[in-house]
């Protein structure tokens, strides 16, 4: 004997838990044998049509998918706390006083390489936009900082960053000290010593031996 | 619990038994002695909170009696439930010391009933978790769930600060900056032989090396080097054969002296 | 500005979609402010109550499930699931009720010891964890039940669990008042005594699935 609305919900729920498509002969399998299995299978078509998840029929047999046009809905949009790398602060930096400024001077200015992934990770994050191309030869095109920059920094314009004179006055632009060459031959000589107790030579060359010297 | 000959062929009454008391000594399949007494609570058919622990003690010893009667090995805990039985029943029974510091076997007593009623209560409450509908046996997922993608939007945390110090970070690296090597002030070994020719006219007795620097070097490079240029200066001297050195141990003083009968 | 019937699209999409059981946060977080989600969820519910899948209140959150009374078609289809020792839904049921609890309490309250595995696979089934430790002498781990737990007893919390409020009024989840030799004594023998016909001590944790399950 069979009841349709209890094969119904048989069907349905074995195409719910099913891994893949179910085969017409899998599913036919689960009800009694007089089942119309065709006309269950267009009832449940019909019942979720409009609904949020369909079922259609696919290569391997049967299956419940969500409706195509909900796909945007189904992405989750998490913010991630980032850092930004020093390559990236840096030429983030470069452009926000040197724009419209092109790659090729951001490389000259910092004098290494700018990787393409530092410009897009600035890009994407909102800060920087192409700015036209500069009239010389190749028109390579120019970067400059865009108005969420401005908004994260709290800046009102691109002017308000503080210039060259007030960086040298607040300290930031002092010269590294310079390196004293003759610093470390001290201990040049230790290292060529390896097994010996010295620390270096503090004023005569001539220290006590280690036992295994003699 | 019972190693040795199987038991489960045990059906008739235990020999010596109680009259008519069927005591089947069937171990397999219990946990321990608390599953033994678990089962002689329920058979007292009563509430187990009102299980009267002389009686199962009575019970417990009895079935174990029997079970040595058959001479089968009992584990160490059925017996050590056993001993600790038989001493509860004893206190159970005779009037109680006044000077006991120990809980009162009435505290004893209650203590292994209410065990055995949390043992039955959490017995029941696994058999109840598992008769639910259990996902995966009774209720099943969506078995090809297409997830939810999670689009991740990264946030920097990057303050003005940070920006203008990298800007000037990076300005200052650039700064044209002059790598000045200061002119390294070093003894040289000409100028150590020139010296040591000089002053090895008044050197008929062996005087120590040190004696040779050029006073006012106290310490640092420049008296290291003109240590070690004097010294290389004295052993070229020495091939030269316009002096003599003498140590007399390894890393001991060095002593300078012009050879005797030399013609200062 | 909401549209009902489309939230009510979105919603059933994404508890389609979830491979867990489905916050609703995360669920209020993909339709428009002012949606009234309790009141979609309660239709949804409504909708499905007598189809062959329902949307259950498990686990903190919301998830679709195949009706219970259709566990006999879907089993065919399904992995049969290996039965659980009885020491091991004991085990289970303690830490449920008792949780936080260390190792020690649970052999306290069995009167025999945990053998090693118990809670090995318990744990591997991903039913509990690890709770921290207690500020005891030894500093011992406690134990406690997960949240895919929840999901597989069909639990909406811990504060679910059948009879956890009559087993409370009856002081059954209190500590023993005085000890008696109903600890682990001797029981680290069965471990090692492969004749033993205790199930914590024969090495196989669960047994051959039911008959009626093939």
């Amino acid at each position: 004997m069979s009841d349709p609305s209890q094969s119904l919900r048989v069907v349905e729920a074995l195409l719910f838990a099913a891994r893949e498509p179910m085969p017409e002969a899998a599913l036919a399998a689960q009800v009694p044998e007089d089942t119309d299995l065709r006309a269950l299978l267009a009832r449940l078509a019909d019942d979720y049509a409009d609904r949020g998840v369909n079922l259609v029929k696919v290569a391997g047999g049967w299956a419940l998918r969500t409706a195509p046009d909900l796909a945007g809905a189904l992405q989750k949009e998490a913010e991630v706390q980032r850092k930004l790398s020093r390559a990236a602060v840096e030429t983030l930096a470069i452009i926000a006083y040197h724009q419209p400024v092109t790659r090729a001077e951001i490389e000259q200015i910092r004098g290494v390489s700018v990787s393409r992934g530092t410009l897009d990770i600035l890009f994407e994050a909102g800060w920087i936009q192409p700015r036209g191309r500069r009239r010389s030869p190749g028109r390579p095109s120019t970067w400059g900082t865009t108005r969420p920059f401005l908004d994260h920094f709290g800046l009102e314009s691109v002017d308000d960053l503080p210039g060259a004179d007030e960086l040298k006055a607040a300290g930031l632009l002092d010269a590294a000290p310079t390196p004293t060459p003759l610093g470390p031959i001290a201990d040049a000589e230790s290292d060529t010593l390896p097994e010996a107790g010295v620390e270096d030579g503090s004023g005569t060359l001539f220290e006590p031996p280690d036992e295994n010297h003699e | 619990m019972v190693a040795g000959p199987p038991i489960d062929d045990f059906e008739d009454p235990a020999p010596g038994g109680g009259a008519g008391e069927q005591l089947v000594l069937d171990l397999d399949g219990f946990e321990g002695p608390i599953d033994v007494l678990l089962m002689l609570a329920r058979q007292q058919k009563v509430d187990l909170a009102r299980i009267s622990i002389l009686q199962l003690a009575d019970q417990y010893l009895a079935y174990f009696a029997a079970a040595r009667r058959l001479r089968l090995e009992l584990a160490a805990d059925y017996l050590v439930m056993a001993a600790w039985l038989a001493y509860l029943k004893s206190r159970l029974l005779l009037p109680r010391h006044e000077d006991e510091d120990e809980p009162s076997a009435e505290d004893l007593a209650d203590a292994l009933a209410f065990q055995l009623r949390r043992l039955e209560a959490m017995r029941e409450a696994g058999q109840r978790l598992m008769a639910r509908d259990l996902l995966g046996r009774d209720t099943f997922a969506r078995g090809a769930a297409e997830g939810i993608i999670v689009i991740e939007i990264p946030i920097y945390a990057l303050t003005l600060y940070d920006l203008i110090k990298a800007y000037a970070d990076q300005k200052r690296r650039n700064q044209p900056a002059m790598l000045t090597v200061p002119p390294s002030e070093l003894f040289t070994i000409e100028a150590a032989v020139k010296r040591l020719s000089v002053m090895l006219g008044q050197t008929i007795r062996w005087t120590v090396l040190e004696s040779f620097l050029p006073s006012g070097l106290v310490e640092g490079l420049l008296s290291r080097s003109a240590l070690a240029a004097t010294f290389a200066g004295t052993l070229e001297l020495a091939r030269e054969g316009k002096l003599q050195l003498r140590q007399t141990h390894p890393f001991g003083p060095i002593y300078v002296r012009q050879p005797p009968g030399k013609p200062s």
